[in-house]
């Protein structure tokens, strides 16, 4: 062998044990020494969260986006906690009056406010904003549909005028759709925003993006209100697809703040010192929609077997481990028009089997399709329970977890060969429940959401006049709520399952943390206070964590409403 | 001088195989002298090349030398260690094989290899390596050395191929040359040129070369000394003129008739009836019995095989009947 | 058919391939006798058992309880009655679709060969698991379109295998000998070729059972494969990540299934293509 | 060394024509699972609130009403220019994002191939060398345990014994959260060991070695599995070769017979199993990404199969495709090159 190839193997050998020398020298040196102390570090909120982006434009934001958008933009007011003194309370609006027939209303704007561009707010702003949107009409335009026309007053003051009376502070303050941006930034166009821009007034501005990776805020040095001590400098937010990865990067001290966990690690959590689960009350609520349009779902009788053959109780607890209660209608309580007196289904198999032996069906003997979103990790745990409460009454059911996309495009499709049974995850995007009555059973020309295929123009009588004078005599408006749900239960299209909590897993030392369910799936950062400095940034955190012992136990109801 | 080069006595060496063990040879002996061609004879699968491969102790993991010992220059190698074996091999004992073209590595260039033989054996430095190797192709009779070096052995001739693995083999000046069928995977016009060469080098270096063949014609045209092998027996050893001449071992004398000759024309063909019997369990005695005319109740006795009796102080055949004058 | 009795032999003497055997005999067994082997068929087949939510390993749940406290022992062992269908299914329709394409393109030769050996180096081309993804996910995720895809992109193993047996075969004296006594070549393919290039085949079905198994788990891991609450291996570990730290029995046991009877079929199926290989039989240690 | 010889050349251009057949029928087969998907790409294209007369305009704008063969045209075209479609869940090019999370995947496969070569070629040589001893039997058992172990139930038990009951690890992703702040890495080229290397940034590299150790080694479990079996039955195979008994003949030691004389030999065949090794090494990334939340193709990829996004299940298809058949191209062209024999194909 000639001399060059053994001289080639000598080189090679030498590159290897110098690489691994290197990496070895670099791995000692960094867990030995912490490296010097930095200047004072900013305060570093670390957040994860499997929110990513669908589109970066305010007008058309719907979807997942909201959690950085409520951070980046403001509306003109933001709708208080239900059952507060006060419903709404001033934002970019400090005050605004309405006309007695409610169609008429004036807001007065906040002077001194500055978008993140460095463009003066002003009247013009709000009417350049509100019209992009209603103009886009995309994502949830369509509250505006009621505008007739919004004018300019003067510098600081905006008139808007609608078609018919409507309670317009409502939408005004609704999580999307309601945003004010900068006209000279918005003027650059769609692709400006979808190239990862923001023009608004909000708390937070956007330092930098990683799609699927990873977005950082900072704070909006002139922010119209102002900075406290103790508020948080940076935001670091990951994006991760899996809720089990949040919980553990949450457990390794990698986050202060998760999103979205296992339900069943929620326990576990509470546990942990150093960690809390906080459950709030939400308006997402769980339903499903029997196939009116199909026999045997066709008679009123077999449906209402069917809710009576619903495990309630078992689901909760499958489910959402006790964080949620049992539905009662299909407006989620704490918003208006809740029925506290409405009847409610409970789990009675005899009485399902007697319904059944009335409605001709002594023994089951049929078969149903029952769809839900392969995403919802709740609809996955409970769907196995319905199928095999039904198989009791001898009727098969095949469960078919396809994505969300797909569920719907077999759902808006003609009802004969659609799901008999649709499982759904439905929140209201207006602070009112009309938006359930209407959007879930309101007739429909082709099927949007109405997927029991349900229409009854006496029950869409009553809610729209409901809703019409709501502003105006609510007393009167809550009655005619109450009669067209009773007309919902007794007639049965839908099973209300159940109304989910939301659940927020944090460290304990974060301070000034409240969620209200008119604005679900957002966090708002800007009250955040980091109560001891201990997890500042100028210490790495150490790379281990301390194992949590793997006891688990079933919650009982009452000790879980304790824990928050 | 003749004195002796190699003496084997005895030799036993057996196969284990999932099948049952092969013995594959029993009782060998016989001696090589220095400047002599021995020629080692007999069908295939009668031992021959395993006898050549238990010399360099090149024998496969499943095969175990019961008895016998192999003496070289007065040593015996059985009992040699590994390393002393390695020496030896290339060394004053080198082989070449029966089919070239696969005997030399496909993607060495000649000059690698025949420099990585050097590199075993001497300490030479690289232009003296290379002188020698250049002398020693030209020994062999390569023309152009210095091109055929930088060739793969792809782009050689079979007969180039096993001057090839000649030059290699006298590099470092063997005593024993072992050649195992070095002609019969070439063409006839190439082979003539093979054999006179081994000659040469017999007489040129007195090389002792042991060459294993299964053609008389070769041994005829080039051995010194020739041994007949059977089923794993030594049957006959003797001159090339004893051997052939007047052979006694009574399989040597079939299989020298049984020779297509001149005289034969137009006669059908002599041939040995019955089949050479399986190594697996083998006749007891004399391994030839079950074919041979003149076997007897002796022959057939298990713990008796036929010992090579003497017929002349050169020529030993190991048969209790042997026929002949 | 001497052949094959040595390969058995092969088979005992080689001590690894045996335990192979011995896990594969205990898989099949399971699989048939699965309703009365295992302890709570109901719990097996989906029913949910809410008392035993997350029940850890113990006398009473050997494996353990799932997420909605059905007994892992039970659905383990009606899981295998569906590995081994799909496997089956799978292994079958690729030799099915395989073989014959093989022996027609290795016996007739020219163009026929040309073409289906082109298209097979196509889908070899390119990573059969790959494939299987994108035609499951096209096909719409369920467990007998997963069967499809994998056969889809299984079967030009296959067809390489035998086409070059039956090239090999093509020359030899028996097969000329029938062509040159007239035997119609649709004949000699199904009475010569075919049977002849069995062997190899055999090997290659045993170890591509395995691959099977593992391969339409990993597809159910992805969601591509069997829905709720079909206690297929894949779907039980892709449903216990969730709680892989806290009730690890949850996808461990699944996967040590998988894991388990994927290794007995390569065993086998190594030690099968050993034993049928001439050149081993005779070169045994001392 | 003098000119290719002309076979040889001619070879190779064969081979390259092969592979641009190839790939041509892969872009068919795209195209046919494209065509055969239930969902309407229109109705998905213009997204799920969108009312009927916008999704007539999408299948216009698609070219979905001209018969398929144009179809298939446009198709090609738009592959030439890079047009993969549109991500129906990111909404953003398939091939942005193919190029943005190219690299991590890169790395990824690049350590467990190294892992698995590093491991996996001396496992199988000394295991034909010392043939059918104790030493043998355990490297078969372990090389057929790396074919057979699921790599996604091998991932999940990694992440249960290094980070939670030893905690010595982390549980995935790039790097730490706050060194990956302070110490950001600057891309040179896109693999971050070896950017962090170049620039000497301490940290990241060994948070980034830190991050990496588990994925790469799950990852490699089945390519060293493969690789140790491939190289054991080529060693074998070489190992009976008659210049090896020349070799023998000729007195070389044991080392040099195995490591110069018969390894160069092996190079061959073991190319063409890293080449094989890569087909597992690329489906794997959708479960090892998934698991360790290693944002590359294979997660990006596997979620995409989760969400039924079809542009970018049939462009992550073609690409990955492709880049499995140009790196058998280049390893079979490496391997002709490298044996002196090889003149025909």
């Amino acid at each position: 062998m000639s001399k060059s190839s053994t001289r080639t193997r000598y080189i090679l050998g030498a590159a290897i044990i110098i690489i691994v020398l290197a990496a070895a020298g670099g791995y000692f040196y960094y867990a030995s020494t912490v490296p010097p102390p930095l200047p004072p570090q900013p305060l570093l909120l670390k957040v994860v969260t499997s929110a990513e982006f669908t589109t970066w434009d305010p007008s058309a934001a719907y979807s997942t986006e909201v959690f950085y958008m409520v951070n980046f933009y403001e509306p003109l007011l933001y709708a208080n906690l239900p059952g507060s003194a006060e419903p709404f309370r001033p934002a970019l609006a400090t005050s605004w009056d309405v006309s007695p027939d409610s169609t008429v209303w004036t807001f007065h704007l906040r002077s001194g406010v500055k978008f993140h561009d460095g463009e003066p707010f002003n009247a013009a702003a709000v009417k350049y904003s509100i019209e992009r949107t209603t103009n886009l009409g995309l994502g949830a335009a369509y509250l505006w549909g009621l505008l007739d026309k919004i004018e300019v007053i003067d510098e600081l003051t905006v008139r808007m005028t609608l078609k018919y009376s409507a309670p317009l502070t409502r939408i005004a303050s609704a999580e999307a759709a309601a945003w004010i941006m900068s006209p000279k930034s918005a003027e650059k166009g769609k692709d400006w925003f979808e190239a990862g821009n923001e023009a608004g007034t909000g708390p937070w501005m956007l330092e930098s993006y990683k799609p699927r990776e990873e977005v950082v805020l900072t704070r909006f040095k002139d922010y119209w209100g102002g900075w406290e001590p103790g508020q948080f400098d940076k935001i670091n937010i990951k994006i991760v697809t899996e809720d089990v990865v949040e919980r553990q990067m949450l457990e390794s001290g990698e986050v202060d703040i998760a999103t979205r966990v296992p339900i069943e690690s929620v326990s576990v959590l509470n546990q942990t010192s150093n960690l809390i689960v906080y459950a709030k009350p939400s308006f997402n609520n769980y339903v499903a929609f029997l196939n009116t349009k199909r026999p045997p779902l066709d008679n009123s009788l077999v449906r209402q077997a069917i809710a009576y053959a619903i495990p309630y109780e078992d689901i909760i607890k499958v489910a959402a481990q006790g964080y949620a209660t049992q539905a009662r209608g299909p407006v989620p309580k704490g918003l208006w028009p809740h029925q506290d007196s409405l009847f409610q289904y409970t789990y009675n198999i005899e009485k399902a089997k007697q319904l059944l032996v009335q409605a001709g069906f002594p023994n089951g003997g049929f078969k149903i399709v029952l769809t839900y979103a392969a995403e919802n990790p709740s609809e996955e745990r409970f769907a196995p329970l319905i199928k095999f409460e039904l198989e009791k009454l001898g009727i098969e059911t095949e469960i078919r977890g396809i994505p969300w996309v797909e569920q719907w495009a077999l759902a808006k499709g003609d009802p004969a060969n659609a799901q008999d049974m649709f499982l759904l995850l439905w929140w209201p995007s207006m602070n009112d429940g009309y938006d359930n009555l209407y959007g879930m059973f309101h007739s429909e020309s082709t099927p949007f959401f109405n997927l029991a295929y349900w229409y009854n123009s006496n029950f869409d009588e009553l809610i729209d006049g409901a809703y019409a004078i709501t502003a105006t005599d609510s007393a009167k408006a809550n009655q005619m709520y109450f009669q067209a749900q009773s007309l919902l239960v007794e007639e049965s299209p839908t099973i209300f399952l159940y109304d989910a909590m939301s659940l927020f897993p944090m460290t304990r030392a974060i301070s000034g943390f409240d969620s209200n369910p008119y604005y679900p799936f957002t966090i708002f950062f800007y009250p955040l206070k980091m109560a001891s400095t201990s997890t500042g940034l100028g210490q790495i955190l150490p790379m281990y964590m301390i194992p949590v012992p793997a006891s688990v136990y079933a919650m009982r109801q009452e000790e879980l409403l304790r824990a928050f | 001088m003749n004195e002796r080069l190699v003496s084997i006595r005895n030799l036993k060496v057996h196969f284990f195989t999932y099948d049952g063990v092969v013995q594959a040879l029993e009782d060998v002996s016989f001696d090589i002298d220095r400047k002599q061609i021995f020629g080692l004879v007999g069908e295939t699968g009668c031992g021959k090349t395993v006898t050549s491969l238990t010399i360099l102790r090149l024998l496969p993991e499943n095969a175990k030398i019961l008895n016998g010992q192999v003496a070289f220059k007065g040593e015996d190698l059985l009992s040699k260690s590994e390393k002393e074996m390695r020496r030896l091999r290339g060394g004053s004992i080198s082989m070449i094989f029966q089919d070239p073209a696969s005997s030399l590595n496909p993607v060495f260039t000649v000059e690698k290899q025949l420099l990585r033989v050097l590199k075993e054996h001497s300490s030479a430095d690289p232009t003296e390596a290379r002188r020698r190797v250049i002398q020693s192709m030209e020994e062999v009779g390569l023309p152009d050395p210095r091109r055929i070096l930088r060739l793969y052995s792809h782009e050689l001739s079979g007969g180039m191929q096993q001057r090839v693995m000649l030059a290699a083999s006298l590099l470092s000046d063997p005593d024993l040359l072992i050649a195992d069928e070095p002609t019969s995977a070439i063409d006839v016009t190439i082979q003539a040129q093979i054999l006179k060469l081994l000659r040469q080098l017999k007489d040129g270096r007195g090389l002792s070369v042991l060459l294993i063949t299964h053609n008389m014609g070769v041994v005829a045209e080039t051995c010194d000394r020739v041994g007949v092998m059977y089923a794993g027996n030594m049957a006959e050893v003797g001159t090339m003129r004893d051997v052939l001449k007047k052979p006694h071992h009574p399989y040597v004398r079939a299989l020298l008739e049984a020779i297509p000759k001149p005289t034969l024309l137009g006669k059908e063909l002599p041939e040995i009836k019955g089949t050479v019997p399986s190594l697996l369990n083998p006749p007891p005695g004399c391994r030839y019995h079950p074919r041979c005319a003149y076997a007897t109740e002796v022959c057939r006795r298990p713990d008796a095989s036929p010992q090579p009796t003497a017929l002349t102080n050169s020529h030993f055949v190991s048969c209790y009947h042997p026929q002949g004058d | 058919m001497a052949e094959h009795r040595i390969s058995f032999l092969l088979l005992r003497k080689n001590p690894v391939s045996l335990f192979g055997l011995i896990v594969i005999t205990a898989f099949v067994l399971t699989a048939a006798l699965a309703p009365w082997v295992a302890p709570y068929p109901e719990q097996g087949r989906g029913v949910p058992n809410l008392e035993a939510m997350f029940a850890p390993p113990s006398f009473t749940h050997l494996f353990g309880a799932d997420s909605l406290g059905r007994d892992i022992m039970s659905r383990i062992i009606m899981g295998s009655r569906i590995s081994l269908m799909i496997s089956l299914v799978v292994v079958v329709l690729a030799i099915g679709i395989g073989m014959p394409l093989g022996a027609l393109a290795g016996y007739m030769g020219g163009m026929t060969d040309e073409v289906v050996m082109r298209v097979t180096d196509l889908f070899l081309a390119f990573p059969s698991l790959l494939l299987a993804m994108a035609i499951a996910a096209a096909l719409g995720p369920s467990l007998t379109n997963s069967m499809i895809a994998l056969a889809i992109s299984w079967w030009p193993w296959y067809t390489r295998l035998v086409r070059g047996q039956s090239v090999s075969l093509r020359e030899r004296p028996f097969v000329e000998a029938a062509r040159a006594t007239g035997v119609r070549d649709r004949n000699i393919i199904l009475r010569h070729i075919l049977p002849n290039s069995l062997s190899p085949v055999i090997v290659q079905a045993t170890v591509d059972i395995g691959t099977v198994i593992l391969a339409a788990a990993s597809l159910s891991f992805l969601g591509l494969g069997a829905q709720q609450p079909t206690p297929e291996w894949g779907l039980m570990v892709s449903s216990g990540r969730v709680y892989i730290f806290e009730q690890w029995w949850i996808s461990g046991f699944p996967g040590l299934a998988i894991f388990a009877v994927a290794l007995a079929f390569n065993l086998v199926g190594d030690g099968l293509r050993e034993a049928l290989d001439p050149k081993v039989r005779r070169s045994r240690r001392a | 060394m003098e000119g290719m010889s002309l076979r040889r050349r001619e070879y190779f251009i064969r081979r390259i024509i092969l592979t641009v057949l190839v790939l041509l029928g892969l872009t068919v087969l795209t195209f046919i699972l494209a065509w055969i998907v239930p969902s309407d790409p229109a109705a998905l294209y213009v997204g799920p609130r969108a009312r009927p007369e916008e999704v007539a305009k999408a299948r216009v704008l698609l070219g979905l009403d001209k018969p398929l063969y144009v179809q298939y045209f446009i198709y090609l075209r738009d592959i030439f220019q890079g047009d993969l479609g549109v991500s129906i869940r990111t909404k953003r090019p398939v091939l942005d994002d193919l190029r943005l999370n190219f690299p991590n995947s890169l790395e990824l496969i690049i350590a467990s191939l190294a892992i698995a070569l590093i491991i996996g070629l001396p496992l199988g040589i000394v295991s034909a060398k010392r043939k059918d001893t104790i030493v043998d039997h355990i490297s078969r058992v372990v090389t057929v345990a790396g074919v057979s172990i699921p790599a996604f139930w091998l991932g999940l038990l990694m992440q249960l014994l290094f980070m939670r009951v030893l905690g010595i690890l982390p549980l995935g992703g790039r790097i730490d959260t706050i060194v990956g702040m302070m110490y950001p890495v600057k891309t040179i080229t896109g693999l971050d060991l070896i950017d962090s290397l170049l620039t000497g940034n301490w940290p990241a590299f060994s948070s980034s070695l830190q991050h990496i150790i588990l994925p790469a080694l799950t990852l490699s479990a089945y390519s060293i599995g493969l690789i140790a079996r491939m190289t054991r039955s080529t060693m074998l195979e070489v190992l009976g070769e008659n210049y090896i008994r020349t070799a023998k003949a000729w007195g070389f030691s044991d080392r040099v017979i195995t490591y110069t004389y018969a390894l160069k030999n092996a190079i061959g065949p073991t190319l063409t199993v890293v080449g094989l090794t890569f087909a597992y090494l690329i489906t794997g990334t959708f479960y090892v990404e998934t698991i360790f939340y290693w944002p590359g193709i294979g997660s990006y990829s596997a979620l995409a199969l989760l969400s039924l996004d079809f542009p970018v299940i049939m462009g992550v298809t073609l690409v990955l495709g492709t880049a499995y058949v140009l790196i058998n191209l280049f390893l079979d062209l490496l391997q002709a090159y490298l044996d002196p024999r090889v003149v025909l194909g």
